[in-house]
């Protein structure tokens, strides 16, 4: 089963947890990304993350069922938040439940690395004197 | 034929809008398009790399654009 | 920074993470593990959770303090339940949270890996018509 | 030297308490434990193994218990 979002609200951690909970497994993996205070020795102030949500949902879902595919895994949630994010928020959630937790690991990992990858989901750190969109340029 | 190309990330900046139309003769490539952008728009050349999707999906250069379909340029991914 | 409890009553995963989350940290891996409804196609009723206490703090704390001299980690949690468990109840939350998701994904897989491996905690599966200590026998 | 030693999952079962006391002669090692033990109690024997912890640490054969340890009998863990 799978369960994509992209959200301009607060992502409920407890909530997706819940989601992936069923008796058929024995290890949940929970990726969860947050905002840090600093970036290559500069300190940010926020984060804003802006999708093309369509295509994002569209990418996030392909993901997905080739981790379903790969692993037996019984259920995988992406939640991706968009808009103003402060130090400690949670931009990204991703939770996967399997009947054994090499599968949950090793899918959680494989989804968070493909994510930062395809997904059409782009970054803009904001500093005390400036702003820069993530990766943009070499 | 008139296309209307979406923007994201830096490429809003560079285009100063969400979306631009572009006009385009015949049936058009991607590689087409990415040209014509690019001789308008001359800051997308110096972006690490960008793509375009056409209809949510990533385009190769030689696929040919139709009327309606939703083209997006894709400026390199940060997410997560 | 390290935190070790061995409890008796449902471990409460949101505070497990609220606890390990920092400014300094972008990701986070957490592995929840849970009570599965069959074991070996068997099915379970219940499990059993019974733990030498001041020893497997011991050996928790000796894991925790291996992860930190192991990877660039800044906070490890170890939360583990004692007594009896029902289907989809969670004997063990592991929380890692470090500036790189790389560093928190690995040292989570290591510390339950070797928790299961060294930590004097043991499980009694219960069954319809009997009970069986995990691992006891060959 | 009367020892006390703590027992815990199949071990509990195999001792029928959770805790005994078992009289060693001079200065027992780990190993002169072990073979006291299994003759009294042969089921430690079909165990796919299991190892005696003194003090909270895990304990080598030679290691020599004294007086005021805490023994404990350690089978095969499964937490997690």
């Amino acid at each position: 089963m799978i369960d994509i979002k992209i959200l301009d609200t607060p992502l409920n951690i407890q909530s997706c947890i819940d989601w992936v909970m069923s008796p058929e497994c024995g290890g949940i993996d929970v990726f969860i990304g947050t905002v840090r205070n600093a970036t290559k020795g500069k300190t940010v102030v926020q984060l804003e993350f802006e999708a093309y949500e369509s295509m994002a949902i569209n990418e996030m879902k392909k993901i997905a069922e080739d981790v379903l595919q790969k692993w037996p895994v019984q259920k995988i949630l992406i939640h991706h938040r968009t808009g103003l994010l402060n130090i400690g928020e949670v931009p990204v959630v991703i939770a996967v439940a399997a009947a054994h937790r090499d599968a949950a690991f090793e899918a959680c990992r494989y989804t968070i690395d493909t994510l930062k990858h395809s997904v059409p989901i782009w970054k803009k750190e904001v500093f005390e004197n400036g702003e820069v969109w993530v990766a943009a340029h070499p | 034929m008139k296309i209307n190309v979406l923007a994201f990330g830096i490429v809003k900046d560079i285009f100063g809008s969400a979306s631009i139309e572009t006009e385009l003769n015949g049936a058009p490539t991607v590689e087409e398009l990415k040209s014509t952008l690019e001789e308008k728009y001359p800051r997308l050349k110096q972006l690490a790399s960008y793509m375009v999707a056409v209809n949510n999906e990533y385009a190769q250069q030689q696929q040919v654009i139709e009327t309606g379909d939703e083209i997006a340029i894709i400026p390199p991914v940060s997410g997560g």
